[in-house]
Formats: structure tokens, C-alpha cells, sequence
């Protein structure tokens, strides 16, 4: 198979590592250092993970010159994770065509299984459900009656609004205000004012980090405090207390996993849980030992281990005699796979269900601590798809 | 009433880094009738020094702004005499391609040093107090802005109206080789004009970093400030200022009532419409050109 | 005691354009010179590449002034010393004041009890640009900015004086005006050196005259002496043998030297 | 914008004088010598073997990169028409890239049109928004008009992201390419398309620069108020020119969608039109070869900087550069600086841009060995 | 009908009346020559004739028409073209092209045809061609086959100069207007471009308006003479009324020993001394 000899096994991944992206890099990063961390464990069946990452700078034609040169000249096995919906999208058709296996873009776009691909599975849960979430959350724990939403106006954003809205139709409630938040924007103080004329007692931001940040800050000096909620992008608390300066202690985000709320809600501490304890492991053999000394130990570099742990599950899974297609039919039985995220499914194909390459649907929410940890907030939830409504 | 009241003083709170952008440009067009693209970066690599000065050799606060400010004189005067100096036979797009390209290795340089994480820089002021008027606020943070933008403003528009080096760097724009035959030193005037816009330049940078720090962050305000100072007319110092709060209170006050989405494109929109009535800005003499 | 300005042989290229032939030329402290040519003779490069605003020109030969070497020197440089060059096409700051266009000329001077005086003074030469102080120098009518111009090269109180072209464009009454003020700012013990294409002018009131062809001096001498000289008198002074144009006559002789 | 020459400025004269013609019907004629008709031939020749060359070498990937190049070329070669004879700027060309794009798809699925009317259509658009952008630039110049360009490029994109027709900000999938019933799968396939396109457009700039029009162009570059008293309506050419960019940049965009075969309005930002305009000038404004060599080596640059860590020796060496003084996270922005400094070294060294060494190197073969 | 005429033009710049009530016309075929000193208003009229300036008020009216508030491009195809006093020529386009500029309103290939030039036989390459025949002429006329094909930038002023009156010639206008087209030449020069300006008043029959200073010059070949001074007219009439009209004597001639020795004896002598 191309891509695959007696010792070697080729995986290749784009995403940025440089631009206003380049954040995301560590997906990539993240991803290097747990294969080389199966590598030094001896491998998978007696080969080594070759991975190959470079760098798009969230160029899709970037993204298609870098895909194209490695497959053709390399020879990927499969490619995994992914950084961006555009990028993804300018090379999905070529992988399809070409029988590729593609598995855990890193972006969260129902063209991964709008209408469903083969050789695509998805990983990534989408943020409608994390809308949903936490608007059931706000409503029915918080009690919560005016939920207003600022939102990026792109795919993510979207999303959000359609959970949020879907949700609260649930409930008979209506969002009290969208507030679309253009990337390039830097300073939210007519976001904010927007917000807070609706009079908003919890509003989601669906939104970066560094938005996420801004919109708080600019809320706390227009004294406009209403319970922050956040996506799981914006999960990583000790990142949002730096760039907050503390402000952020309170929000209350989503997250697809890297903790384990079953039975433990609650903060969260090394506990005695298989996640916690894998979590811990990559701590010490894949980060502490393979990752730059000058990487953050954050949710994304985490990330990009989870994302490709399916993968690496399914490879494992097909034996010595590894093939695109034997892996497929691998990646379609996994039921309940448990990596760092949370439970992944996948069923055989079907070009009508786009749940067949959805993955993951399960979401919990946690809360960030005076000094950046979590608390958990509910247990794993399992939300709703929403297909797109143009389709 | 009071929302109103509220916009507009918002407006040009966020007005006020525009204009110390803008005021960066404008000196630099006026030195070497550049349009300055290397602006925003010529600001972001003191904001990442003081940054660095505080982090790794634990320099207080002030000591780190000092050297930023320091840092920054130099890195102006280091990219006119190195660089654009350097130029032979430079034409006006030339010189932007290679403000274009200064920026890039500027920009390359921080994210090589720091990487792309987001981060804050430590500031005496927090950022997210605010002075209450009334029933309007203004964040601390932006308070000071304001009046660090109109002291420099003052001290520059005096500084060129009223001493023989202002008009000399006016002449030395205009027409270098006729400049350089009155014994005006135009390299030397040049390169400091680029440190002066510099150290203006990364003072917008230090009060902007407090809130979120990282590579792009001066991109937005060095082009609003660009479109600023281009709305007050490129040669006007108070042309930069008005034209930046401008900017920033027609954004706030189109954010407000018609849409937050074309916000930050509606500035432009109202700059082609100004431009059209006066092409060369408020606040620039127009120049009908004699034959 | 030497000459206030000694150029040796020098040569000037624009890229691959041989300009300036090897021209040597000194001038003595207090006199007026003129140089004399056709248009394209190289007589503007020569003061170009004296006041260093060609670059890594002159490329071979040497310039001295007041005894010491000056090629090779900063513009700026030069001009401290005490050269003042008026360009060719006035070069006036277009969108600075008449006002400030003369401030910028005394650039260099420090004594601003001085500078106002030698405003007054070229109000006194010039009182239109009085009239005009405020208005932008671009706006002026070209004899207009001519004035400016040499107004300008004044404010620096230089020793010596280059003049290029200054009548260009400049009606009779000026032409007059400027060449009586060229005078005058000699008899105040400026040195001049003037490129002129209005030869009968610039001989009249020069002392030493040379004629520039094709990059070369082709004709050195006292002006006096160049005013007989039957070429130049045809070629530069336009006195011919038949009337006027109006006789339709083409013929043309060639010239002599060469 | 015109740099006026003033007497005292001295310009590249002394090159370009070199690159002149001798006779003038050459001016008439697509080819001006014999050897040139040889050179164009071998070009050709060239042009048409490449796609077979590379997949006989197994190297596909350059038939992509290739096609994306001549898209650029286009681009850049139509900007220059208003940037570098025209004299006048714009940051905006994203959005006209973008107009082809959107345009193109949108007519193609909505209206049922095949691919090159839908094309065409799309870009006259493009060339009618450039009309209309051309008509308050004329009274603009310098950096008024790159505010003014830049603003309408931004607006564009807001405004496409708003429409909900166009995909909105989630963006747009390209259909099926399917030209004279044929439909277009692969990167050679496309090259097919792309590559004739551009060429003919190459030849179509050259032809309108030597004839009335590009000579109205320049002449308003150099002095608009003479060009005006010879005849020339400033009005006219000047949205012309405008239109004209526009157009070119129209089609390239089209052909940009089908070759990523995804388009969102983020694609279309303000840098992408500053890359546009950097091909332009560090190419060589005001000829034709330059923007073209602009376009093919920045262009391929851009595209390869990305292997830069993986060259034996220099990756590693940067690598461990990185981890003692710099950080190994953002050791890719090495790109960035290469770039800059490749940017900045051409135009240091050279202000009419690769064309410019070109040339300088055409002078030295004629007058070597002197 | 007369051929041309300026009615009462003003034109006001800020607080300066550059041009007050200017009235006077001209017959075709006649040299109309325009002095006075500096500052008078002389380019400033030109630029108003031309429509480069919207004159304040007034009239100037062309073969019957009204050239008042047209653009300069219409002005062209009227049939004027002009020279300027800053020279304005194309500096990146040699010596044939800037003529070919001239031709720009005899030409009929737009952009299509133009882009789709594909050889000599084409009809933009055959209009090309004869264009090309025609500035060829002028380029013979004007003497200037050395430098045809040389960038105009670096060329020296006096063949600027011109290379503008050629570029002007190409449009083959039915009154040309000449800004100091002498100035900065020598008499040898200045000699040549005077037969240039009979040989285009005589063969082409063309109408000239001129402005000089050099008054030996316009005192030969023009045949009127309209004297301005600060923006009013102090006189019209022939060269020898202008020439003794004591306000022009005392605004702009001053004691020109060459013109005053004119008029008592034609053949200029030198009078001795330094001024
Ligand atoms: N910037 C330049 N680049 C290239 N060649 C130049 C440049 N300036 C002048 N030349 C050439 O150098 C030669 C001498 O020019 P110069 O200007 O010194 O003549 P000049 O005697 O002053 O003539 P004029 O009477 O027209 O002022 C001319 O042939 C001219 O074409
Ligand atoms: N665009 C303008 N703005 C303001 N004033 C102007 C403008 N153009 C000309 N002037 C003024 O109008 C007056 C006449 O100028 P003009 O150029 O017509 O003079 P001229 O007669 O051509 O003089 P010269 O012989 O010196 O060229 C001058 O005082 C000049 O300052
Ligand atoms: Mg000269
Ligand atoms: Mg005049």
C-alpha cells in the first residue's frame, strides 16, 4: 500500500504554523510528538509513524501544493488532523478521488460529513452541540432568562447560533442578541454595548480566544457582567487567565474532552481515571520528551493528540497487512473508542446519514478556577447534529 | 441620548491609538513621501522588548517601556539608514514594496523570538478599570490613550510649526536634492524622522499590548491609522488625529445603529466619500499642479 | 594664494552616458565666470558633479575648494562650506511658503539676528516675493520662482555662487534686473560662477568666459576677448551676416573649432 | 503613482536605452525578430510538453503549481496595466479576484451557464465594479487611492460574506468543471485551460500597451495634463485602465475557484492583494515581462518557502539556531523574514525589479567581454 | 466669423486676479505673439484657453464655438494643441512614441483592436504603420532621427523642447500655442526653431499663438503682438506699435539695448561696459 513498507508508516498533516493562524500550530506539534512518543514505544506492528507536517499558513492554495507534493512524491498512507475548514475543503475532493483516508480534520465543519465521505471521519464534535449545551445549561441550571450570543461571523459562529437558537426554541426562549464579531476586529466595545442594551444575563461567545478576552475585559470596564460561556476553543484556562489577567475566572465553557467529568463533577484533579491517566502520560512521554522547550502545554497541543488517536487505534487494530481499505472497515467498527476525548463512534458507510463519519457527539461543560483550573460542570452530554439548512 | 453620547466618546477613545498610528505615518511621509506599511511592526517589536525586558531580566515596568521606547528610536533609525537609505534610484512603490518587506522580516522575527501565543503584557493600569462620567464610561486604559495621543500631538504639530527643523523636514519631502543644497542634512533628518515615528508608532503598541499581545496584533490600527491620516490629508499632523477619530467615532457610531458587521469596512467607505469631495484629505492644502 | 575653486580633469558618466570629458576650470576669489554652451554640453553635470549630487561622480578627477579636496563630499557637506548652487528649473519647495522657502535657504545660519536682515535684503533685491510671501511657491509664474531661487541661495551667505541658467524664462526687464543683481551680489565679494545660455549678457558682465562643447572645453579666455570672437559671436550671440528671419535664408555654417 | 522626474533626478534611462528598437515595424509585429519567433516557439513547445514532462518525472505537483502561477500571472499582468502604465495604485485587486471567483461559480450554478461564459460574464462584472471604483480614483492618487482601493477591497469581501446566495461566510464549493462538454478532473486537464488563457491575455496586454490605448496609458502616467491637451480624456482611459485590471484580475479569479474548488471571502484579504501588487513591482512595473516574472518567481517562492527546514544542512542548522536564540514553535516564520528579505534585496538593488536585472543582463551578454 | 477670439476672460486665483478682462483675437494664419513679465497672466491664459483652468468668466470661442467649460481633450479635437513652459513630455517614452501621442485623435483603434494586433495586416498594425509615416515627417521636419529612439527623460532641454513642439505638430492642430518655446536655448537654437515656426505658419498653414521673452525673436515672426501685465492688457497691435508703447517699455522691455537698438538700427551692436 502507498505509503506503508515493512518499517514505516507515512502520515502527513497540514496547518499553519505561521500567520494570524498560527496559534493552531500546535494541533501539528501536538500530533509530531505522540507519534514519535509510539515510536520510541516500538512503533505500531514493528513500524514507525513517519509524520510529515508543513505549513499552509492557512493558505488553501498553500494547503493543496503541500497535500499534492507529499502525496505525490512522498506517498501519504493517510493524512490526519488538518487545521481549517477552507484549507481542508480546497483538498478534500482530491484525497476523495484519490481513496485517501483522511481522519480528525481540526475544524468544525458539516462539509466533513455534508454529504459524508468514505474516506473522511470526522473526530471534531461540532459547536452547535456546544451551543446546546450550554444553553441548557443556562436555562435550566442557571435559570437563565435573556441568552444573548456574540458570535464570529464564519462557519463556527454560525454554528453556535444554530445549536443556540435550535436549543432555546426547546424552551420556549428566543436569543436576546447576535452580535457577529468579524475576525479582524479589535476593539468590542459596540459588541459589548450591543450586548448589554439587550440586557444579556448570559451571553455565549462564540468566538477566538484572544475575542474572547477583549469582549470580557471591555465588559468588566463598561461594568457589564453577565455569566460568560465559551466553546471548547476557548477551554483552555490557563491561557485565558494570562491573556484576561485573570478576568476570566467564572466562564464556563465546553470541552470535547482531555477530562473525564463521569462521576467526578466537580474540580478536576489527577484522579484515579483512565483519561486523567492518559492524560498524564502524554504529559511525561510525549510532551516533556519530544515536544520543543519552548511549546505551551495547552488544549491544543492535546488536541492534536486526540485527533489522532482514532487513527492510530484503527492502524493498530488492522495488524501487520495494513491497507487504506482494511483501515476504513477498522475505523467503521470502532464503538465507543475511548481516547483522551470523548466516546467515538463511526458506522459503515452510508451517502445518507452524516452520522456514519460523525465521530464524536458528546460534550460536558466545566467552569474556569481562581487560578485557571476547571470545574466540572455537568457530565457527558450527548447533542443533537443539526444538518446545514441549505442541504 | 446618553448611547450616543457613549459611542462617540468610545469612538474616539479607540480614535486615539488610530491617531498615534496615523502620526507615525504622517511623520514618515512627510520625511520620505513613503507610505509606511513597516508601521505596525516598527511598534510591535518594542511592545515584544519591553515584553522580553520584563519577563526575562525582571526589569520594572518603566525601565522595560524606557528601553522599548529606546529600542524603538534605534530600530526607526536602523531601517531608514540601512535600508531604505540604501535604496537606488527609489520610486515612491519601490519604497512601499520594501516597507512591505521589512514588515515581513519585522514580523518574522518577532514570531520566530516569541512564537504565536497570545499573551498580555504586564501594565501598571488595568485595562478593564474605567472612569465613569455621568453615564458614560471610558476605560481607564483609554483614557490614557487619549491623552498620550493629544500630548504628542501637540508637542509634533508645534514641534513643525514653529522650528526651522519642522519646516526642513517639509522641505526635505518635497524635494530632497533642492533640500540637500541648502545644507540640510536630509539623511540625518530622515532617520531620525523614522525613530521619532517609531518610538510614536510602539507607544500606540505599549498601550495596546496590555489587552491581548501577540504577532498581528498592530495590522488593524496601523491600516486605521493609515486611513486616518489619509482622511486628514498625509501631510497634516492634526489632519492624522482628526482623521483617525474620525475613523474611530464613525466606526463606533455605524456599530451602533446601522451594523456591526460593516463596522470596520465603513470607515473606508466614508473615506472614499470624503476623498471625492477633497482628494487630498480635511486638512492638507490642495495643490493644483501648474504648468 | 590659489584659486577659491580648483577643478582638476574631471568626468562625469550618467550610467553609460559620458557627460562631463575631463573639464578643469579654477576660479579666482571675487570674480565672475561664465560658462557658455549648447544645450546638452554638459554644462549643468559640471556643477552637478561639483556640488555632489551625482552619485560616486565625478568618476575620475579632482575638486578643491578654498584648499581643501570636495569630491566625494556630502551635498550638505559642500554647501556648509560655503558654496550655494541656484539648480536649473529653480527646484523651489513647491508646497512650503515664499517665506519658508527663504528660511530653508539660511538652513545653515545660526545668527537669526543676521538671517533677518538678509531677508530684508532680498525683499529689497526682490519685492515681489515680498508681496507674495504667504502664497506657495509652486503657485508662483516662473520668473517668479526664478527670483525665489536665487533669493533662496543668497540666504546662505555663500562665498561662492553657482548660477545656472538664471535668465531661463525671465522677461527682457528681469533678464536685465537679474544680471544687475548678479552684480551687485559680486560687488558685496561673492565669487559667481554662472552657466548662461544668454551669452551676450553673461559676457558683459563676467570676467573670465568659457564655452563648453560635447563634454570639453573648447574656448577659455577673458570675457572681453570672447566677445570678438567671431563664432562666438555667431554661434552664442545670434549676430549673423544677413537681417533677420524674415529673409528665409537656411543655410548654416559649421563650425570652426572641433 | 508617477514619480515627476524633476531635472535634478536622474532615472534608470541608461538601461532601458539599451533594450532599444532600431526599426520600427518590429512595434507591428507580434515578433519583432526571427529570433524571437525561435524563442516563442521553443516557449510553446515548452508550454505544451511541460504537463507530460512532469508526470513522466512523477512530478504532478508542478503542474499545480504551474497552473496557479498562471493564474497570478494574469493578475498581475492586468494590475500592472493600471498600476505600472497607468500610474496609478490599487490594494484592492483581492476584491476583484474575488468578484471572478464568486461571479463565476455563482453564474455557473445559478444561471446554468457553461464555465467561460459564466467566466467572461463574471470578470466583465469585475471590470464594471473596476469602472466604477476608476470613477472616484480619478481625482485620487498616492496613498488617497491606496486607502481608497483597500477600502473597497475589504468592503467587497464584508459584503460577499453577507450575501447569503454567495455561501455567505461559510463559503462556496466550485462545481464540476465542464468546458465545450468536456469536463476538467485534473490539474493537467486544467492546465489545458488556465495556461492558453493566460498566454492569450499576455499577448492581449502586450498588443493593447504598443497600440493607442496603452500609449494613452502611459502618457497619462507621465503627465496627465499633457496627455489631456493632446486629446486623451483622462476620464475615459483612466476608468479604462481600472476596468481593464479589474477584468484581467475577473478572470483569474474564476479560474482560482475551480482550482481550489472552494472559495470563502476570507481567502480574498487584504494581503492577498498586497502580494498582487508586490509581484508587480518587484517583477517590473511598465513591461510586460516583469509582472510575469513577478508573478512566476514570487509566486513559486511563496509556494516553496514552506520546504524550507527540510533542505539538507540549512533546516537544521536553522533549527538549532531557533532553539538556542530564537523558539522552535515559530521557527516556520523563517519564511516570512526569507521572503522579506528577498523582497527588499530586489528592489534595494534593483527599482525596475527582476525585468530590471534582467535587462542588466542582457547588457552585459551584448557588451561582454567589455 | 473670426477664426479666434478671447472676450473678456478673467480668472481669479484665491485673492489674485491673474487675468482681467482679456479681449482679442486672432485671424488664421497669423503669428499672435503674447509677452509681458513675468507673472502677467501669459501661461495662466493658455491654461484657460486650453480649459486646464476654468476661467472665472469670459468667453473663448474657436471657430464659432465656445470653448468655455469643455475638457482639455475636447479642446485638442478642436484643433488646438500646445507646447508648455515646464516642459511636459512622457519621460518613458522615447522620442517616437511621445509623437505618437500626438496622433491619439486621428487614430481609431480602441482597446479590442488594439489587443488583438496581430501582425502588420491587422488594422491596428496598419493604422500603426501609417501613423508612423506621418511622425516620421515630423521627426524629419524637427531634425530629431538621432534621438528617435531615445527615452525624452534624459535628453537635453532644448531638444525637449523640441520634441513638444513635434508631439504638438502631430495632432495637426489648426492653432498651435508655443509657452516660451525658445527659452533656454542658445541663439543658434533659437535661430533654428524660429524657421521651424515659419516653415509650420507657411507650409501647414497653421495659426500660432506664442509667448516669449526673447523679443528679438517675437519682433521678427509674429505679426501681432498683445502686451499683459498683471493680468490686464497694456496694448495690441504690430511688433513696431508694441515695441515704442511707453508702458511696455517701462513694464517689461526696461532698457533692452537689443530691441531698442532695433529700432533705430537693425544691425545690433555691442555696447561695452558692464551693467
Ligand atoms: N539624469 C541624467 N541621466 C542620463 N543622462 C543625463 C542626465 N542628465 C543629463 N544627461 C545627459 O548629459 C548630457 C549633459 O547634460 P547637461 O544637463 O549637463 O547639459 P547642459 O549643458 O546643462 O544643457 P542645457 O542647456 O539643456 O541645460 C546630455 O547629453 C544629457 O542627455
Ligand atoms: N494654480 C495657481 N494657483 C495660484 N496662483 C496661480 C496659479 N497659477 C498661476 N498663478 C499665479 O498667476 C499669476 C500668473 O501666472 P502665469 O504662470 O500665468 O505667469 P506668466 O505670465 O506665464 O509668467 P512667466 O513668464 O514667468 O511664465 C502668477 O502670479 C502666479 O503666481
Ligand atoms: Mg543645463
Ligand atoms: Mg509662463
Amino acid at each position: 500500500e502507498v505509503g506503508v513498507t515493512d518499517t514505516e508508516i507515512h502520515i502527513g498533516q497540514w496547518g499553519p504554523q505561521t500567520g494570524p493562524a498560527a496559534p493552531w500550530g500546535a494541533v501539528a506539534r501536538g500530533t509530531d510528538a505522540y507519534f514519535k512518543m509510539i515510536n520510541a514505544e516500538g512503533g505500531i506492528h514493528g513500524r514507525k509513524l513517519v509524520h510529515h507536517y508543513f505549513d499552509d499558513a492557512y493558505n488553501p492554495a498553500k494547503t493543496v501544493a503541500g497535500v499534492k507534493q507529499l502525496q505525490e512524491q512522498e506517498g501519504m498512507f493517510a493524512w490526519v488532523s488538518g487545521v481549517g475548514t477552507a484549507t481542508g475543503l480546497a483538498v478534500k475532493d482530491y484525497l476523495m478521488e484519490n481513496k485517501i483516508p483522511w481522519i480528525g480534520p481540526s475544524a468544525g465543519s458539516r462539509h466533513w460529513v455534508e454529504p459524508p465521505q468514505k474516506y473522511l471521519f470526522n473526530v471534531y464534535p461540532f459547536y452547535m452541540g456546544d451551543a446546546q449545551l450550554l444553553c441548557q445549561y443556562a436555562v435550566e441550571t442557571m435559570g437563565k432568562k435573556k441568552i444573548a450570543i456574540a458570535f464570529q461571523n464564519d462557519d463556527y459562529g454560525k454554528q453556535g447560533v444554530e445549536g443556540a437558537e435550535y436549543q432555546l426554541k426547546k424552551a420556549g426562549l428566543e436569543l436576546a442578541v447576535k452580535v457577529p464579531v468579524n475576525v479582524a476586529d479589535t476593539d468590542m466595545i459596540p459588541h459589548v454595548m450591543e450586548l448589554k442594551k439587550a440586557g444579556a444575563d448570559a451571553v455565549l461567545l462564540f468566538v477566538t480566544p484572544g475575542h474572547v478576552a477583549r469582549i470580557i475585559g471591555t465588559g468588566k470596564a463598561m461594568q457589564f457582567e453577565p455569566t460568560w460561556m465559551s466553546t471548547s476553543t476557548c477551554g483552555d484556562f490557563p491561557l485565558m487567565m494570562a491573556i484576561t489577567k485573570g478576568l476570566c475566572k467564572g466562564l464556563i465553557t465546553a470541552s470535547f474532552g482531555l477530562a473525564e467529568p463521569t462521576g467526578h463533577v466537580g474540580e478536576v484533579q489527577l484522579l484515579d481515571n483512565p483519561v486523567q491517566k492518559m492524560v498524564a502520560k502524554y504529559k511525561t512521554d510525549a510532551f516533556d520528551k519530544f515536544a520543543a522547550k519552548d511549546e505551551r502545554y495547552g488544549y491544543t497541543f492535546l488536541a492534536g493528540i486526540g485527533f489522532a488517536e482514532p487513527l492510530v487505534e484503527a492502524i493498530r487494530r488492522c495488524g501487520k497487512d495494513l491497507t487504506r481499505e482494511k483501515l476504513v472497515k477498522e475505523l467503521e467498527n470502532m464503538k465507543n473508542f475511548k481516547g483522551v476525548l470523548g466516546r467515538i463512534n463511526y458506522k459503515p458507510f452510508d451517502p445518507k446519514d452524516p452520522l456514519c463519519r460523525l465521530g464524536q457527539g458528546e460534550v460536558f461543560l466545566q467552569e474556569c478556577t481562581e487560578n485557571g483550573g476547571s470545574k466540572i460542570l455537568t457530565d457527558w452530554v450527548t447533542t443533537t447534529y443539526l444538518p446545514s439548512k441549505a442541504e | 441620548m446618553v448611547n450616543l453620547v457613549q459611542m462617540i466618546v468610545s469612538g474616539i477613545a479607540v480614535g486615539s491609538a488610530y491617531a498615534l498610528m496615523g502620526l507615525g505615518m504622517v511623520l514618515i511621509y512627510k520625511a520620505s513621501e513613503v507610505p509606511n506599511f513597516v508601521q505596525g511592526e516598527m511598534a510591535l517589536a518594542p511592545v515584544f522588548i519591553s515584553y522580553l525586558l520584563m519577563n526575562s531580566y525582571g526589569a520594572p515596568v518603566w525601565a522595560a517601556f524606557a528601553g522599548a521606547l529606546a529600542f524603538a528610536m534605534v530600530l526607526g533609525c536602523i531601517l531608514e539608514f540601512a535600508v531604505l537609505r540604501r535604496a537606488k534610484e527609489p520610486n515612491v512603490l519601490g519604497l512601499i514594496i520594501i516597507t512591505i518587506g521589512l514588515e515581513m522580516i519585522l514580523l518574522g522575527l518577532v514570531s520566530w523570538k516569541f512564537g504565536a501565543d497570545q499573551r498580555s503584557l504586564p501594565f501598571p493600569i488595568s485595562s478593564y478599570d474605567s472612569v465613569m462620567i455621568g453615564n458614560i464610561f471610558i476605560s481607564t486604559l483609554d483614557l490614557l490613550t487619549l491623552v498620550v495621543a493629544l500630548v504628542i500631538m501637540t508637542i509634533l504639530f508645534l514641534f513643525f510649526r514653529f522650528s526651522k527643523l519642522g519646516v526642513a523636514m517639509k522641505a526635505t519631502q518635497q524635494n530632497e536634492t533642492a533640500a540637500r543644497l541648502m545644507g540640510i542634512r536630509t539623511n540625518r533628518i530622515k532617520m531620525v524622522t523614522w525613530g521619532i515615528s517609531a518610538m510614536v508608532g510602539s507607544v500606540a503598541g505599549l498601550l495596546a499590548a496590555p489587552v491581548i499581545m501577540e504577532p498581528f496584533m498592530m495590522w488593524d490600527p496601523m491600516l486605521k491609522g493609515f486611513a486616518g491620516a489619509v482622511v486628514g490629508g498625509m501631510t497634516s499632523l492634526p489632519g492624522a488625529v482628526v482623521g483617525a477619530y474620525l475613523v474611530g467615532v464613525i466606526e463606533h457610531l455605524f456599530g451602533g445603529y446601522v451594523s456591526i458587521e460593516f463596522k470596520s469596512v465603513v470607515a473606508f467607505v466614508v473615506i472614499v466619500i470624503v476623498l471625492c469631495v477633497k482628494p487630498s484629505g480635511l486638512l492638507a492644502k490642495h495643490y493644483i499642479k501648474k504648468v | 594664494m590659489g584659486a577659491l575653486l580648483e577643478v582638476k580633469n574631471i568626468e562625469t558618466y550618467y550610467d553609460l552616458i559620458y557627460a562631463v570629458r575631463g573639464v578643469s576650470l579654477s576660479i579666482e576669489e571675487g570674480s565672475i565666470t561664465a560658462i557658455l554652451g549648447n544645450n546638452g554640453a554638459g554644462k549643468s553635470t559640471i556643477l552637478k558633479t561639483i556640488m555632489g549630487l551625482i552619485d560616486d561622480q565625478p568618476d575620475k578627477g579632482s575638486i578643491e575648494f578654498d584648499g581643501r579636496r570636495i569630491d566625494g563630499k556630502d551635498t550638505e557637506a559642500i554647501v556648509r562650506m560655503g558654496i550655494s548652487y541656484v539648480p536649473e528649473g529653480r527646484e523651489v519647495f513647491e508646497e512650503l511658503t515664499v517665506r519658508e522657502n527663504l528660511l530653508m535657504g539660511a538652513y545653515t545660519r545660526k545668527n537669526r539676528k543676521e538671517v533677518a536682515g538678509d531677508f530684508d535684503r532680498v525683499y529689497r533685491y526682490f519685492p515681489v516675493l515680498q508681496q507674495r510671501q504667504n502664497q506657495w511657491a509652486g503657485t508662483l509664474s516662473g520668473g517668479e520662482q526664478q527670483m525665489l531661487a536665487i533669493g533662496r541661495a543668497m540666504m546662505s551667505r555663500p562665498r561662492l555662487l553657482f548660477l545656472d541658467e538664471p535668465s531661463l524664462g525671465l522677461s527682457p526687464i528681469l533678464v536685465q534686473e537679474i544680471f544687475r543683481i548678479i552684480t551687485a551680489i559680486h560687488a558685496e565679494g561673492v565669487t559667481v560662477l554662472l552657466v548662461e545660455q544668454n551669452a551676450r549678457m553673461a559676457l558683459k558682465i563676467s570676467h573670465t568666459a568659457m564655452i563648453l562643447e560635447n563634454g570639453r572645453f573648447v574656448l577659455k579666455g577673458p570675457s572681453a576677448e570672447l566677445m570678438e570672437d567671431e563664432n562666438v559671436k555667431e554661434f552664442y550671440m545670434g549676430v549673423r551676416s544677413q537681417d533677420s528671419a524674415k529673409g528665409y535664408q537656411r543655410w548654416k555654417r559649421k563650425k570652426v573649432w572641433r | 503613482m508617477p514619480g515627476s522626474p524633476g531635472h535634478l533626478h536622474s532615472f534608470s534611462y541608461g538601461i532601458l536605452l539599451m533594450d532599444m528598437k532600431r526599426n520600427y515595424y518590429e512595434d507591428v509585429e507580434i515578433f519583432s525578430s526571427g529570433a524571437v519567433v525561435f524563442w516563442f516557439v521553443v516557449l510553446g513547445c515548452f508550454l505544451a510538453a511541460f504537463p507530460f514532462l512532469c508526470k513522466h518525472y512523477n512530478y504532478n505537483y508542478y503542474i499545480y503549481v504551474a497552473n496557479y502561477i498562471a493564474i497570478q500571472i494574469i493578475v498581475v499582468v492586468g494590475l500592472n496595466m493600471l498600476v505600472g502604465f497607468t500610474g496609478q495604485i490599487s490594494l484592492g485587486h483581492a476584491g476583484f479576484y474575488a468578484v471572478g471567483a464568486y461571479g463565476t461559480i455563482t453564474l455557473m450554478t445559478e444561471a446554468h451557464l457553461p464555465f467561460l461564459a459564466a467566466l467572461v460574464l463574471a470578470a466583465l462584472i469585475a471590470g464594471l465594479l473596476g469602472f466604477l471604483l476608476g470613477l472616484p480614483a480619478l481625482r485620487l492618487e498616492g496613498p488617497y487611492l491606496a486607502i481608497a482601493t483597500l477600502g473597497f477591497g475589504l468592503t467587497i469581501t464584508q459584503v460577499i460574506g453577507k450575501i447569503e446566495l454567495l455561501g455567505g461566510r461559510q463559503g462556496l464549493n466550485a462545481p464540476d468543471l465542464v468546458v465545450f462538454g468536456r469536463e476538467l478532473k485534473t490539474d493537467q486537464d486544467f492546465y489545458f485551460l488556465a495556461v492558453p488563457i493566460a498566454v492569450l491575455l499576455v499577448l492581449f496586454a502586450r498588443n493593447v500597451i504598443k497600440t493607442k490605448v496603452g500609449r494613452a496609458f502611459i502618457a497619462i502616467r507621465d503627465a496627465d495634463i499633457a496627455a489631456e491637451t493632446m486629446g486623451i480624456n483622462l476620464v475615459f482611459y483612466k476608468t479604462l485602465a481600472f476596468a481593464v485590471s479589474a477584468f484581467y484580475a475577473g478572470i483569474a479569479g474564476g479560474l482560482y475557484a475551480f482550482v481550489l474548488g472552494f472559495i470563502d471571502p476570507e481567502l480574498f484579504s487584504l494581503f492577498l492583494s498586497i502580494m498582487f501588487l508586490t509581484m508587480a513591482v518587484v517583477g517590473g512595473l511598465g513591461s510586460i515581462m516583469g509582472p510575469i516574472a513577478g508573478a512566476l518567481v514570487l509566486g513559486w517562492v511563496d509556494l516553496e518557502l514552506r520546504n524550507i527546514l527540510s533542505i539538507p544542512y540549512l533546516g537544521d542548522w536553522l533549527r538549532s539556531l531557533s532553539s538556542s536564540y530564537f523558539s522552535l514553535t515559530g521557527v516556520s516564520n523563517i519564511q516570512f523574514i526569507v521572503f522579506g528579505v528577498i523582497l527588499v534585496s530586489i528592489m534595494l538593488f534593483e527599482p525596475l525589479g527582476i525585468y530590471g536585472i534582467w535587462i542588466r543582463a542582457k547588457k552585459y551578454w551584448k557588451t561582454w567581454p567589455f | 466669423m473670426t477664426f479666434f477670439s478671447v472676450s473678456s476672460l478673467s480668472m481669479v486665483f484665491g485673492g489674485l486676479k491673474a487675468l482681467d478682462d482679456i479681449t482679442f483675437d486672432v485671424a488664421q494664419g497669423e503669428v499672435f505673439a503674447i509677452i509681458g513679465p513675468n507673472g502677467a497672466g501669459k501661461t495662466t491664459l493658455f491654461n484657460c484657453i486650453n480649459c486646464i483652468y476654468p476661467p472665472s468668466s469670459g468667453a473663448v470661442v474657436f471657430k464659432g464655438v465656445n470653448l468655455v467649460g469643455k475638457k482639455p481633450d475636447r479642446v485638442a479635437r478642436a484643433g488646438i494643441a500646445r507646447t508648455f513652459q515646464n516642459i511636459e513630455l512622457f519621460d518613458r517614452m522615447n522620442t517616437m512614441e511621445n509623437i505618437m501621442v500626438g496622433r491619439h485623435l486621428f487614430m481609431k483603434t480602441g482597446l479590442f483592436r488594439g489587443g488583438f494586433m496581430w501582425g502588420k495586416r491587422s488594422f491596428a498594425g496598419k493604422e500603426e504603420q501609417a501613423h508612423r509615416r506621418k511622425v516620421e515627417e515630423i521627426i524629419d521636419l524637427l531634425e530629431l532621427q538621432v534621438v528617435r529612439n531615445s527615452f525624452v527623460g534624459a535628453l537635453p532641454y532644448g531638444t525637449r523642447k523640441k520634441i513638444e513642439l513635434g508631439r504638438a505638430l502631430a495632432a495637426e492642430p489648426e492653432l498651435l500655442l508655443l509657452d516660451e518655446p525658445c527659452a533656454g536655448m542658445n541663439a543658434e537654437e533659437k535661430q533654428d526653431m524660429v524657421f521651424w515656426i515659419k516653415d509650420i505658419q507657411d507650409e501647414l498653414g497653421v495659426t500660432i499663438l506664442l509667448i516669449e521673452h526673447d523679443m528679438s525673436m517675437v519682433m521678427d515672426i509674429s505679426d501681432r503682438i498683445l502686451a499683459l501685465n498683471f493680468g490686464k492688457t497694456i496694448t495690441i497691435g504690430t511688433p513696431d506699435q508694441v515695441r515704442c508703447h511707453p508702458e511696455v517699455l517701462k513694464a517689461y522691455l526696461g532698457e533692452d539695448e537689443q530691441v531698442q537698438d532695433a529700432t533705430c538700427d537693425i544691425q545690433a551692436t555691442d555696447s561695452d561696459g558692464k551693467a
